[in-house]
């Protein structure tokens, strides 16, 4: 039980506290017991689901870069069926007071539609809090052009979803487009309840030895703490231009400064993820130091989020670089 | 005896002292707290409490010894990360997350026959002290081969005591016999009441595990190796192609290191 | 003096090897004469120049990230007439045989002509061997919106500077847009010589005491080894859409592995920049690891340059990721 | 003397040792190659020679003093990367790059009064013992600040002997006098041929140029501080506010850190 001044409201959702697991980084829960009590955490974000199995991409999946890494896991998951049967019941048990929120993808807007239903038709069985849903998916009826970073296909995949479940929906955002605000402002449009960002960005790696990259389908997504200025600096401007968005922010988070960063740039609420591969007491540190810092300045993650906006500083952040 | 995995857990301990063994190649040493049990072939992520600017990611190492309760690891420096593991100071604090995976089953037999690559050696002196204790009658084999000499890690007395046999290899017969462990094996694939136990590079593993099925030997377990973000079950890097899909692959760090070779499809 | 094994073409102009120090990063070039002769570089880029000077930003202006760092200078110059009059003389006489690299920017389409003018008037006067166009400015006259991220402005602001000179053109494309290939495509097009790529990533720190943006102006632009992944990315693929294309290839660059990421990915030759602050030497020890690394191999630059896409391994880099 | 910026180099260096001189601050010791000399408030970056994790970019110190030929740089944690600093191993590799800056131009005079807050101690023993023997006659002072008796650094013998006055004070009156440094200054600021030299936090260095020029004192050098990311002049990073532009701006790194107290727009 996190104390109260932690309590995280992100919309219609109540966390305990603000440190959430990130999909696709905390497997099915079970994985992480032997460390910590997942239900110790403000939420539990599943691995992305579809409705049908994949096997995901062929190795190497994964390669290190400077504070870290690129994966080409390629949303391998057991399929919708499998989870509700295999996954759940456990799954279920372990999140305990933890919200769960299901990650859910697919190859076409068509797609989204069907696995938001699959969703809303097994929602008392699972017992999720809401779903995010994840948009970093190239079309492969379309091309390959990515979803996420297509205005038009992610449009009609967050009103597909819509239209399903009447389940909170946080769209996860990708980063690999020029301007992620507009996107924010599309998910709010098509009655999304928040924003979660950001997804990974792209990154190759070459072998010097072998001269060719490291990973097998080529290139795949950058996590770790590299990222994180640039996740901040999105929450920053979604929550400027949409003050009343509640956004999940995510992205090279390993510490507690970190996470409030994230925090007093907007975010209501927090996710880790590459950090727990090297550190799997990662949250559990967090939240202690978030609880520190909370209670030695008497203050409350509510009155935290978005507090870097307060102090009235910059009218605009720059766009002038170099 | 088939292994149960054990409680994972995560660990900040000293580096409590390191000996070099061959070229490149050291023991790393560790107080863990009493009662911390561990399997021979599970295995560790290890890295440093302080974040380190040269990897960013923990590195997987079999528990090489356990010895009055103390973890031994075998660490050879083949790349960026294992180098830099391998100039850390003493007392330097380290996270151990382990251990980790389903090490080797060790069913009765009369003979148990591990074969190394360089490396390889790693998990192989910890499987025959445990080996040594529960079946004290079996006789323990190693073949163990490196590239050369100076790669080439001595056993201590009291490690050979571990073996009935060793066998050692270099491939420019700098030392033991010239040529690879598998063509040293020549006439022994088809010996009966064996269990077989690999570990080392691909090549020799596939190639031992081509002499093993041409001799209708249908059980090996074999440690193998793949990149690893997480260690334990979560991130899905560490694939490795399964023989009878579905699923399409095995997941290493939970239901390896150690495979039976009929599994995987090579 | 390099050894011809180091050679690097791009385009219309031939390196003595390919490391060059970065726009911005190496000043006017005689701060660096104390540490080792700049002569020994392939080149030399000057920080971005507007005709008229620039004061630049308020402090504090730069900020620590995981390996890397955000900066919000603001390009800070001199202006073109002074350039030309105080530094010129001395940076020719420091550039010596390396290749100089006149790099500007402006604040509309308009002012980018203008200074290509200016730099074409003077080109006999300064030296330089080519032109290298930042268009990670805002269009000020349009509201702030990013000339290197609309396709239009950009458009524009390289077909002027291609009216007015006759040099060659590198276009310095930003990494902050959907997909950096398009921009390669159509500087191409509008008679650019080649692409410089990346510029700096959209960045911000959050001060978690003081609770506002650590940058005077809120936000930077992030530099460093945690962005070589993404720049590496990009080479290739602009590679692989251009084969022709010469590339100079920026981002993280702070070894010899790394340069050779870029190399083996697509460019012709690299830039450094952050790591020089670091260590002032990074660029002589790149050359010499380098200069090893081919003797050894018995292989050049040329040869290496885009050798990763020869293995024929991978048919697109993944648009899948997690 | 007015100091003509020397020449700068990259050096890699060992740690050849550290000392604790205060709470959270030490000296930090090493032992350049001979004839590279260094003027009284010059700074180096100091990284290490591997990539840190903590701390990418160097940081910026002071030439805290040299004898014997050897490097001293007086440090104190204030932040992540200080703080690591601190606690490196003896024998760590570290970049030292510089000497870098203008210095104190040490011209003539009858007293050299030096005011310092904090860790703005760090640039005068060096002053004062080039002082001393450039001008054996002149009378030299230090005028010491700092929070409180834990973080007060006690002079040895040997750095006593390089002044002839020592007022320390501290906020909380632990330690010398209470109060500070500017207040405890107060009737001497208008006396004859005394050549000043200030470092310390900025609101110490804001209030003691109100002081002087209330007195009408118009000439004073004081050591600035910003953030630096280069540290010679190339990224444009640690700009001061010009009094008299254009430019707007001084670079501190090349016009600094050293500035007379009239170029600055406080
Ligand atoms: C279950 C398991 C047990 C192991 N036990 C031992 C042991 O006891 N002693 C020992 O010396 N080594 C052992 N290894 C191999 C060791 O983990 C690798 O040598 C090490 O990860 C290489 O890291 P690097 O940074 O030096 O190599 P680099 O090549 O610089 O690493 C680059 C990346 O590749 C990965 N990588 C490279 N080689 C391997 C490899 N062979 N296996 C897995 N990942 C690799 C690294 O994790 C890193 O992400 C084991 C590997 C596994 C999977
Ligand atoms: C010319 C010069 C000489 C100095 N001499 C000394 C000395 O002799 N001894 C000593 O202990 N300290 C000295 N300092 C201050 C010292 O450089 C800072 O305390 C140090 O940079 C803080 O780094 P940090 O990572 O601990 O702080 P953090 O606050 O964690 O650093 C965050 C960032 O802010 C910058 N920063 C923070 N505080 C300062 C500061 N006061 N000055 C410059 N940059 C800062 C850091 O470089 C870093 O980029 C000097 C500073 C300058 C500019
Ligand atoms: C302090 C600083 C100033 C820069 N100034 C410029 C500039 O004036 N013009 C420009 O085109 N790029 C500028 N850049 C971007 C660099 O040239 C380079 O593209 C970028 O930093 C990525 O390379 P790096 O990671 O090696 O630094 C600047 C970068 C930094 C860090
Ligand atoms: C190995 C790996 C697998 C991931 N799988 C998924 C996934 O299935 N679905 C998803 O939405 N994000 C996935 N992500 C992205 C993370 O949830 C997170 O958005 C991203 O890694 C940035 O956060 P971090 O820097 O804390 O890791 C994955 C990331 C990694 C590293
Ligand atoms: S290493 Fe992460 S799942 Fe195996
Ligand atoms: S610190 Fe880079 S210019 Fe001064």
């Amino acid at each position: 039980m996190s104390s109260a001044r932690l309590t995280a409201t992100c919309g219609p959702i109540t966390f305990q506290n603000p440190v959430l697991a990130a999909s696709g980084t905390f497997g099915y829960g079970s994985e992480f017991e032997h460390f910590f009590p997942v239900a110790s955490l403000g939420g539990f974000v599943t691995k992305t689901l579809f409705v049908e199995p994949r096997d995901g991409n062929p190795a190497p999946r994964v390669a290190e870069t400077s504070t870290g890494m690129i994966n080409s896991i390629g949303l391998a998951n057991v399929g919708w069926e499998a989870f509700v049967k295999e996954k759940v019941p456990d799954l279920k048990a372990t999140v305990g007071a933890a919200k769960m929120l299901v990650n859910i993808a697919g190859n076409s807007p068509d797609e989204y539609r069907a696995i938001a239903a699959r969703v809303e038709g097994d929602r008392e069985r699972i017992g999720c809090a809401g779903i995010e849903v994840n948009v970093s998916c190239p079309n492969v009826k379309e091309g390959g052009t990515n979803i996420g970073c297509d205005r038009d296909q992610f449009q009609a995949a967050v009103r597909g979803v819509r239209q399903e479940t009447s389940l909170p929906i946080f769209v996860k955002l990708s980063p690999n487009v020029t301007d992620v605000v507009p996107f924010a402002g599309c998910a709010m449009d098509e009655g999304a309840e928040g924003v979660s960002l950001i997804n990974t960005l792209y990154g190759m790696q070459i072998d010097v030895e072998k001269r060719r990259p490291v990973l097998g389908t080529g290139s795949g997504g950058l996590s770790g703490p590299a990222i994180l200025p640039v996740g901040v600096y999105w929450t920053y401007k979604v929550r400027a231009a949409f003050p009343d968005l509640p956004i999940l922010g995510i992205g090279g988070i390993a510490t507690w400064r970190d996470a409030l960063q994230y925090l007093l740039a907007g975010a209501q609420a927090i996710q880790v993820g590459t950090a727990a591969f090297v550190n799997p007491l990662a949250c559990v540190e967090i939240i202690a130091g978030l609880e520190r810092y909370c209670s030695q300045r008497e203050t409350t993650i509510t009155e935290l989020s978005g507090a870097a906006h307060r102090e009235g500083r910059l009218a605009e952040p720059a766009t002038w670089t170099g | 005896m088939t292994p149960s995995p054990t409680a994972a857990g995560v660990f900040a301990l000293p580096l409590a002292s390191t000996a070099d063994i061959a070229a490149g190649t050291s023991w790393l040493r560790f107080r863990p707290p009493p009662d911390t049990a561990c399997e021979p072939g599970q295995f560790f992520m290890l890295s440093t409490v302080a974040p380190s600017p040269v990897a960013y990611l923990g590195r997987p190492f079999s528990i090489g010894d356990v010895r009055d309760g103390e973890w031994f690891f075998m660490l050879r420096a083949l790349g960026r990360g294992t180098a830099w593991l391998r100039t850390l100071e003493l007392g330097t604090m380290m996270r151990l997350v382990g251990p980790l995976g389903v090490g080797f089953a060790r069913d009765e037999s009369k003979v148990h026959r591990m074969i190394a690559g360089g490396i390889g050696l790693a998990p192989f002196l910890f499987l025959a002290r445990r080996l040594r204790t529960e079946q004290p009658e079996a006789a323990i084999e190693l073949y163990y081969g490196e590239r050369d000499a100076r790669s080439h890690i001595e056993l201590t007395a009291d490690e050979k005591e571990l073996f009935d046999t060793v066998e050692r290899f270099t491939d420019d017969g700098s030392l033991g016999i010239a040529g690879s462990v598998v063509d040293g094996l020549e006439n022994r694939w088809a010996e009966p009441e064996v269990a077989w136990y690999g570990c080392g590079p691909q090549p020799m593993l596939r190639a031992a595990a081509a002499k093993l099925e041409e001799h209708d030997v249908d059980s090996a377990q074999f440690a193998f190796e793949e990149r690893m973000a997480c260690g334990f079950g979560v991130c899905q890097a560490c694939i490795v192609p399964n023989r009878y899909p579905p699923p399409r692959y095995h997941l290493l760090c939970t239901e390896g290191p150690v495979l039976e070779i009929g599994k995987v499809a090579w």
